[in-house]
């Protein structure tokens, strides 16, 4: 039974690269190095235009285009990690919205119940999607979906439109700025430090990599897989409320289409993938989402700059993702193949069939 | 219930059309069947109009389009990927139709050659890119999406233009008046030989070596399966059935700006709801179609109930869901873990544990997409 | 045996496990000493992993009591057995190869500073440990993806011995060990005895058992064969009772009628990146022995034959016809085929029915003339006590030995000219192992050309014609059939195996 | 230095009555104040020239704008919530011959847009990032939801720019003027009274509306369920179909298939053709039937000479906000809120709009009013 053993090793790279740098740093390196890459070909192409990139006013403008699927991304890297994934975030911020802005219905005293009763119902949503994914063993596509189908109903019985309404104190939130810092973005700032100290820092952080990286690795040293996969999902869904609140926030009331149609869900997987966390999990962090956030915030303000046609963004995006994810393929690839003892580790065409075929790819 | 009390099968045919019978009472698939029965009894029994000939035609002809499309995704499932993209195209062929059509009978066949090469290049796209160039198939398909609806409007400014002819609109729209069912709808027909040419297609090597690339790829390519052609065939199967799909779409209700949202997450609901494993390796075609009919069979039976609108969809979530946690239970064991599946951890005697096998399941190197970086 | 009389760390009682049925344990008694080094050996499927991992916790008991250090325990997580001081170093791998050393062997118990994990002193502490044991080559925040396959052991050594364990199991810890790395496991094993810590061992290698365990415990088909004490047994009683046969009669003899034919494959100065300068020749009717350490590259050779790794120089002749295969494909086309040494990760697509594996190859790349060979299958699956009533079976309801025999058939139906199997008996059984040595007979006997790759010397000695023997990619030199181990032993080590690890 | 772009008083959705919307804090969407207004609205008639319907309005309150005049060619911003159906395409079409039209006679320079892609925050974003830049002499805001872009409109107003809504409303009455047509109740009406006079009591009435919550939407179901309600007509359901004609077809089929279905109300007719079909297709006799004044509809009602009736939210609203800036900026006065005439098309001038817009694409809308453009028909024609 050693096969197991050496298939795993089948693909150790050659080790003096390997020790020289730790490949999680280096991913996110490449990735802040895109995020640069793509600010100046959009500084270029807008100084095309006589304007400028970088003015003060268009920093705020990217800046504030960051917040909401700022915080939805982070939420979406746990899951992620955990090589699940939740397609009920765009519908958890909707909720949230709707129930932090009826309870506050304006009433500056009732802010605080506001924001608790939204992060909550945003919590519990999570943990039911938690609970269906490990203990139905449903697939988190499937059941993080079907909760999508489940608040949309919900809410568009409730409410036959925007309800409830923010206190300015709360309105704030979506309109301050310090300096050129949004105060949104500043929330997010610290949300995201918390995650990656919650990540790099805490158990459950660890946790989250083992079993992402290997579930039954993670449970044979003890780690209470369910657990942590549950709390990834609450995890997931309360940072969506939190954008339902700043969402709030802006609109001053709380609304469900709006907000739901705005196709949260697969643009923070997007951000989370285009952040270098890897779709199977067991590897990424906060650090890369927000960078990948900030690449697509980036391409918008742009894209707004050049009034670009938002039928044209569409395509642009969706060429951006692939051709981003398609380079840290490629960097995936050339660090397989093993130690080469002869000359360079030449490798056959045979090579690109087998590797085109399985498992190998998965840890690499 | 399990395929341990298999029948003795002397011939590998016979013994596929065995194993489909055991998949059929076994395991996710009998779900589906059950569910679809108690959902059309149901309907039938609030409206007994419904079990008319004319009516059960009609739905089946406003069905055809997501059993068709559902046996595309089928195809990219079960060879362990996933195809997003299939909503966009179906919305992009349309447009396209209507617009390079614009009314003329004389361009249409000409044009439908230029839907399926369109298809064709879609797949290869999704496919190449996908196994090539190692974009996971959600990001690959992901991209597409968005690519796709944005070209298209871009080309035609953003609301469709043109028209489409008849002879194009008879494809989804008419059918052979026949004395019983007052009318045999083409739509049904294509679907018919689809899904026949599904089954053949799964019986046959090829079927074999797609499932076999999506249940272990490197094993599939240690014994000659040119894992990267199989998978990207499949995707170029989702996107040509799509354009089918398109062309009975458009057909049956013309063009608007809408056409084809969102049913990339429908079909793919589909196939799950007939117990087909997201990962790849597991599943039944058949099933899947079935998957299909009942998802439409159910928002029948809510109109039918005149639920209002509005609700319907948490009513939807809830089956969806429960559908899919009792397929899992009922599940012989767990799927070895699919790219997007779930740890589930914490039972050894479960399912992950079976027979003379003990560290199933443990190494947690179970075929996943090969293509995930 | 100093330690007999006084009362037992660990005692397992009557301990029975069944799986899905079929009872792999009956009724089991085994108890440890502190300090001692206990070896559990017996045929594969024995039930040694099994017996482990109720240890462990990951598999709870049937029936039947274990005690610790007197009182009864209940070990249903391997929590609770890591906590009661008892930790396994896994048969199979059991390492996250995208995190650090460290990581890995504080995994879930990482050392935490006002709730936070002290990721500074999870590092000291790991090279502490190390260090501790005397391994100098790891570093605490490497991560384990680069490690090579004997040190990726030591960690999983370190990780086990981390949890202030009173007892440490290690399940074949050696099996993917090169000799001089073996060494190094013995110095960890002595370190532990002399703390006091027990260490339960298994494994194949009667050598170690011997060199390093005061008592033994036999399991044979699940039951317990005897407890001796080392001093009191010699090797061959000891495979005797293990087996229950004389190794003698063990491989089937080769047919004296059968006689070596013309050269079916022949490699000429094959080499890639990881072997070079190979010249090899196996006739019709011969079984040529790859043998050499873990590391050694004769799975690189097979697979560079095979077309999975192609050679980049040198050419390979099937038949006196130069092929150099560039692909899978293109090798089966030759007529070649290879049982892999990974069965679950390369041979089978386990999910599937047993035919469908069976004609996997002729769907994937003999499409023309499939359907006349797919009938020669239900023979095929009998001729190797497959009953063709398991053929709609999953694969993966199957014993691994009936597994491996899928895998054969998948490669028996091309009817290949050369076959080249990679430890084909790799944890497989007694039976199932007659199995495949006679299938290999009977092969050669009707002209293939057979290349048998082995960790196991006395089976590669037992059916061999000659032995190749690999050292770092190269050919060390070449053994007549029914040479001695140490002959092949010197020829794998010949010059002192370099530190590919480093 | 911690500033804010929060409007002063800041949030004024809650329950409060302004322009447009009406109090979304109730998710109600009918003030019977409003439904009278509108309906009384359709009687009067609107000052100026009828030929240039978009210059016209209703009993207008007119604001002087002395303190926005200004020389020269003008920067004008436009926020469009989105282009993302036919009305909206043909008329942002309508805007930007208009606007060309100025710029050759030199009123407006540069013309900006951004479009929010019916992103709400996106055109909270979009709006904010106009008033930072400091560059436009004008602000003109589609909204993509009353409520929601309320803050964002009145942080607008306050930068001192004149500010122009027009379509969806907002919450407050900063900016200059609001130009709509008369509205949803109206045009909810129009459709619902047609089928109460053309069918016997106990006839039965299917109603099919886009989707829930967008405020121009609900207005319009509103009124017509008003209706309905004093009437003997039976109303079957009421169904979303997010304007897919398949989705349309294929409900209104099944509610054939259960029996008779005398009149089809809808919400907006994009997929008004597939609702006459599945009768076609079922081999029923027509519905009385409520569409849009888009020519698909337009050109399948005048084919089958069904009794129906095509209400109009009056597109060629897109002109207005353009007209309106111009004078805005040449400090002439306009009226606080602009009520644009919106007249359905019956069967009397049904033939006449058909003529008016021979050749353009059938999901296109007759009341463009672009006739006069340099750019018609081309412009609407290759919609570029
Ligand atoms: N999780 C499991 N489910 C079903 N059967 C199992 C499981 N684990 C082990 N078995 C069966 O129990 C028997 C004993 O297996 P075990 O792994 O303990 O043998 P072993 O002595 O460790 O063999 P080896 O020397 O090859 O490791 C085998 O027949 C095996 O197939
Ligand atoms: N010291 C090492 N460092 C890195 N990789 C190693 C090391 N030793 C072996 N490997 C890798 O582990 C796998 C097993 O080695 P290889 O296949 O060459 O040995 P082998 O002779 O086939 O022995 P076995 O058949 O037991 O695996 C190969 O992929 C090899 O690259
Ligand atoms: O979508 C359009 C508009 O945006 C308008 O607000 C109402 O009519 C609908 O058709
Ligand atoms: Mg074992
Ligand atoms: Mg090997």
């Amino acid at each position: 039974m050693t096969a197991t053993r050496q298939a795993e090793t089948a693909t150790p790279a050659d080790e003096p690269r390997r020790r020289a740098r730790t490949p999680r740093l280096g991913t996110t390196g490449i990735i802040y190095l895109a995020l640069v890459g793509i600010v100046v070909l959009g500084a270029l192409l807008v100084g095309l235009t006589g304007e400028s990139l970088l003015t003060g006013n268009n920093v705020i403008d990217m800046l504030t285009r960051t917040s909401v699927l700022g915080f939805i991304a982070i939420g979406q890297t746990f899951v992620v990690l955990c090589r699940s994934l939740d397609l009920s975030v765009g519908y958890v911020a909707a909720l949230s919205s709707l129930v932090g802005a009826t309870t506050m219905d304006g009433d500056p005293d009732r802010l605080v119940p506001g924001i608790v009763a939204a992060l909550l119902v945003a919590g519990g949503v999570g943990l039911v999607n938690g609970l269906v994914v490990t203990k139905l063993r449903v697939n988190p596509f499937i059941a993080t979906l079907g909760m999508s189908l489940i608040i949309a109903g919900y809410l568009d019985t409730r409410y036959q439109g925007p309800a409830g309404a923010v206190p300015d104190s709360f309105e704030a939130f979506g309109y301050t700025r310090i300096g050129v810092v949004p105060l949104s973005t500043a929330v997010l700032a610290v949300v995201a430090v918390a995650a990656a100290v919650f990540l790099r820092r805490t158990r459950t952080g660890y946790a989250m990599y083992a079993v992402g990286g290997n579930d039954e690795v993670a449970r044979l040293s003890g780690i209470r897989t369910d657990r942590t996969l549950i709390v990834a999902h609450v995890l997931s869904a309360a940072a969506a409320g939190v954008a339902g609140l700043l969402l709030a926030a802006r609109f001053s009331t709380g609304v469900a289409a709006q907000i739901y149609s705005a196709g949260y869900e697969l643009e923070s997987i997007a951000a989370v993938v285009l952040g270098g966390t890897l779709l199977m999990g067991g590897r990424g962090g906060v650090a890369g989402t927000i960078a990948g956030v900030l690449i697509l915030a980036v391409l918008d303000t742009v894209f707004r700059i050049l009034e670009i046609d938002p039928f044209f963004r569409d395509v642009l995006r969706g060429v951006v993702i692939i051709v981003a994810v398609a380079v840290y393929a490629r960097r995936q690839i050339d660090r397989r193949g093993n130690l080469a003892r002869f000359g360079p580790g030449l490798r056959g065409p045979g090579a690109a069939e087998q590797s085109a075929a399985g498992p190998r790819e998965v840890r690499s | 219930m399990s395929a341990t009390t298999s029948p003795a099968r002397p011939s590998a045919r016979a013994s596929s059309a065995g194993s489909s019978l055991l998949r059929l009472f076994g395991g996710g698939s009998a779900t589906v069947f059950a569910l679809l029965i108690v959902v059309l009894l149901a309907i039938t029994v609030l409206n007994p109009s419904f079990a008319e000939p004319p009516s059960l035609m009609a739905f089946l002809r406003s069905a055809a389009p997501l059993v068709i499309l559902a046996v595309g995704q089928y195809f990219v499932i079960v060879s362990g990927e996933f195809d997003l993209s299939v909503g966009s195209l179906v919305g992009a062929q349309v447009v396209i139709a209507a617009k390079l059509i614009d009314g003329e009978e004389s361009r249409t066949y000409g044009v439908i050659a230029l839907m399926f090469a369109f298809g064709l290049l879609v797949g290869l796209v999704n496919g190449l890119i996908t196994t090539i160039l190692r974009v996971p198939s959600f990001i690959t398909t992901l991209g597409t999406l968005l690519i796709l609806a944005g070209a298209v409007r871009l080309w035609t400014g953003g609301a469709p233009t043109g028209a489409l002819s008849d002879s194009f609109r008879q494809w989804g729209r008419q059918g052979i008046d026949l004395p019983v069912l007052r009318q045999l709808p083409y739509a049904l027909i294509v679907m018919v030989v689809l899904g026949i040419g599904a089954v053949l297609l799964m019986r046959a090597p090829f079927g074999r070596i797609l499932m076999a690339s999506g249940d272990n790829a490197e094993a599939a390519g240690f014994s000659g399966v040119r894992v990267w052609r199989t998978r990207t065939v499949a995707f170029v199967l989702s996107s040509t059935l799509a354009t089918v799909a398109a062309i009975l779409i458009g057909g049956f209700a013309g063009v608007t700006a809408q056409v084809g949202q969102g049913l990339e997450f429908t079909a793919i609901t589909a196939v799950v709801l007939g117990g087909v494993v997201l990962g790849g390796g597991r599943g039944w075609v058949v099933a899947a179609m079935a998957g299909a009919l009942t998802y439409q069979a159910i928002e029948r039976l809510f109109t039918q109930l005149a639920l209002p609108s509005t609700a319907r969809p948490a009513l939807q979530g809830l089956i969806i869901i429960a559908a899919v946690a009792y397929a899992a239970r009922s599940g012989v064991r767990r799927p070895a873990r699919p790219p997007l599946d779930v740890p589930t951890g914490d039972d050894p005697s479960g399912p992950a544990a079976s027979p003379a096998d003990p560290d199933d399941g443990r190494d947690g190197r179970a075929p996943g997409p090969g293509t995930s970086p | 045996m100093p330690e007999v009389n006084r009362t037992p760390l660990v005692a397992m009682t009557g301990v029975s496990k069944s799986f899905l049925g079929t009872e792999v344990l009956h009724s089991v008694d085994l108890d440890i000493h502190p300090g001692e080094v206990h070896a559990l050996v017996g045929e594969n499927g024995a039930g040694k992993s099994t017996l482990m991992k109720i240890l462990a916790g990951v598999h709870p008991a049937d029936s039947g009591t274990i005690t610790l250090a007197g009182e009864t325990v209940h070990l249903t997580t391997p929590l609770q057995a890591q906590a009661a001081g008892i930790s396994t170093v896994f048969q199979e791998f059991n390492l996250l190869p995208e995190r650090t050393v460290a990581e890995n062997v504080f995994l879930g118990r990482e050392p935490r500073r006002r709730g936070l994990v002290d990721a500074a002193r999870m590092d000291r502490d790991t090279e502490a440990l190390l260090a501790d044991l005397g391994v100098g080559d790891i570093s605490a925040r490497t991560p384990v993806r680069a490690l090579s396959v004997a040190q990726q052991q030591v960690v999983e050594i370190v990780k086990a011995m981390s949890h202030e364990a009173r007892l440490i199991s290690m399940d074949e810890p050696t099996a993917a060990l090169a000799e001089h790395e073996v060494a190094l496991l013995y110095r960890l094993v002595r370190t532990l005895q002399e703390r006091g810590i027990a260490v339960l061992y298994v494994s194949h290698r009667l050598k170690e058992v011997f060199d390093l365990c005061d008592r033994i415990t036999i399991l044979k088909d699940g039951s317990l064969v005897d407890t001796v004490a080392s001093a009191d047994i010699t090797p061959d009683d000891l495979v005797r009772r293990m087996v229950g046969r004389e190794l003698g009669g063990y491989f089937p003899a080769k047919d004296p009628a059968v006689l070596p034919g013309p050269v079916r494959l022949a490699v000429r100065g094959g080499g890639n990146a990881q072997v070079d300068g190979i010249d090899l020749e196996v006739r019709a009717g011969e079984i040529v022995g790859l043998a050499g350490l873990q590391g050694s590259g004769r799975t690189e050779l097979a697979q560079a034959v095979f077309g999975i790794a192609p050679f980049t120089r040198g050419e390979v002749l099937v038949d006196g016809a130069p092929v150099r295969p560039r692909s899978p494909r293109q090798a089966v086309r030759a007529g070649i085929a290879l049982v892999t040494e990974d069965r679950k990760a390369q041979g089978l697509v386990l999910n599937q029915s047993v035919l469908a594996n069976a004609r996997l190859v002729l769907d994937a790349v003999l499409r023309r003339g499939g359907q006349e060979r797919a009938r020669s299958i239900p023979g095929i699956l009998s001729s190797l006590e497959l009953t063709a009533r398991s053929g709609s079976r999953e694969v993966r309801y199957l014993s691994g030995g009936n597994q491996q025999k899928v895998v054969l058939a998948k490669w028996l139906v091309t009817e290949p000219a050369v076959m080249v199997l990679d430890e084909p008996t790799r944890g497989i059984d007694v039976g199932a192992k007659r199995a495949v040595y006679d299938m290999m007979r009977d092969l050669s006997a009707r002209g293939v050309a057979i290349l048998m790759i082995s960790s196991e010397l006395p089976e590669l000695i037992g059916m061999a014609d000659r032995i190749v023997v690999l050292h770092d990619g190269v050919v060390s030199g070449t053994a007549p059939g029914g040479t001695d181990e140490e002959t092949v032993m010197a020829l794998a080590t010949r010059t002192a195996p370099a530190g590919r690890a480093a | 230095a911690c500033s804010t772009d929060q409007p002063e008083g800041g949030g004024t959705s809650a329950g409060e009555e302004a322009v447009g919307g009406e109090s979304p804090a109730e998710g109600e969407f009918f003030v019977r104040a409003d439904y009278e207004r509108q309906l009384a609205q359709r009687d009067i008639e609107p000052t100026g020239d009828a030929a240039e319907p978009w210059l016209q309005a209703i009993e207008p309150e007119m604001v002087d704008t002395s303190q926005y005049a200004m020389e020269g060619p003008a920067t004008v911003c436009f926020s469009n919530a989105s282009v993302s159906n036919p009305w909206r395409v043909t008329g942002f079409i309508t805007m930007q011959q208009q606007v060309e039209v100025f710029q050759e006679s030199g009123e407006i320079g540069e013309f900006r847009v951004s479009d929010a892609a019916d992103d709400d925050n996106k055109q909270i974003s979009d709006i904010q990032a106009f008033v930072r830049s400091g560059d436009c002499d004008a602000i003109i805001i589609s909204p993509s939801t009353t409520a929601t872009l309320t803050p964002a409109v009145e942080a607008a107003c306050e930068s001192g720019a004149p500010v122009i809504v027009f379509d969806r409303g907002v919450n407050t009455d900063c900016p200059v003027t609001f130009i709509h047509p008369i509205g949803g109740y109206a045009y909810g009406a129009d459709g619902a009274e047609f089928l109460v006079e053309n069918l016997e009591p106990g006839d039965t009435v299917l109603a099919l509306r886009i989707l829930p919550g967008v405020d121009v939407l609900e207005n319009r179901w509103a009124a017509a369920q008003e209706i309905f309600a004093d009437s003997e007509l039976e109303v079957l359901g009421d169904e979303f179909t997010g304007g897919d004609a398949a989705q349309i077809k294929d409900l209104v089929t099944q509610y054939l298939q259960r029996g008779d279905v005398d009149g089809i109300w809808m919400d907006a007719g994009d997929g008004a053709v597939a609702a006459v079909e599945a009768f076609e297709d079922a081999g029923a006799d027509y519905p009385v039937m409520v569409g849009e004044d888009e020519l698909s509809f337009l050109r399948k009602w005048q084919e089958t000479d069904m009794t129906a009736i095509a209400p109009v939210y009056s597109n060629f609203q897109w002109r207005t906000p353009i007209h309106a800036a111009v004078r805005i900026l040449n400090g002439e006065e306009v009226p606080a809120e602009w009520v644009l005439p919106q007249e359905p098309i019956t069967e009397d001038d049904l033939d006449e709009f058909l003529e008016a817009n021979e050749g353009l694409p059938s999901l296109h809308y007759a009341k463009f009013g672009g006739e006069d453009l340099p750019g018609f028909p081309d412009a609407w024609v290759d919609r570029d």
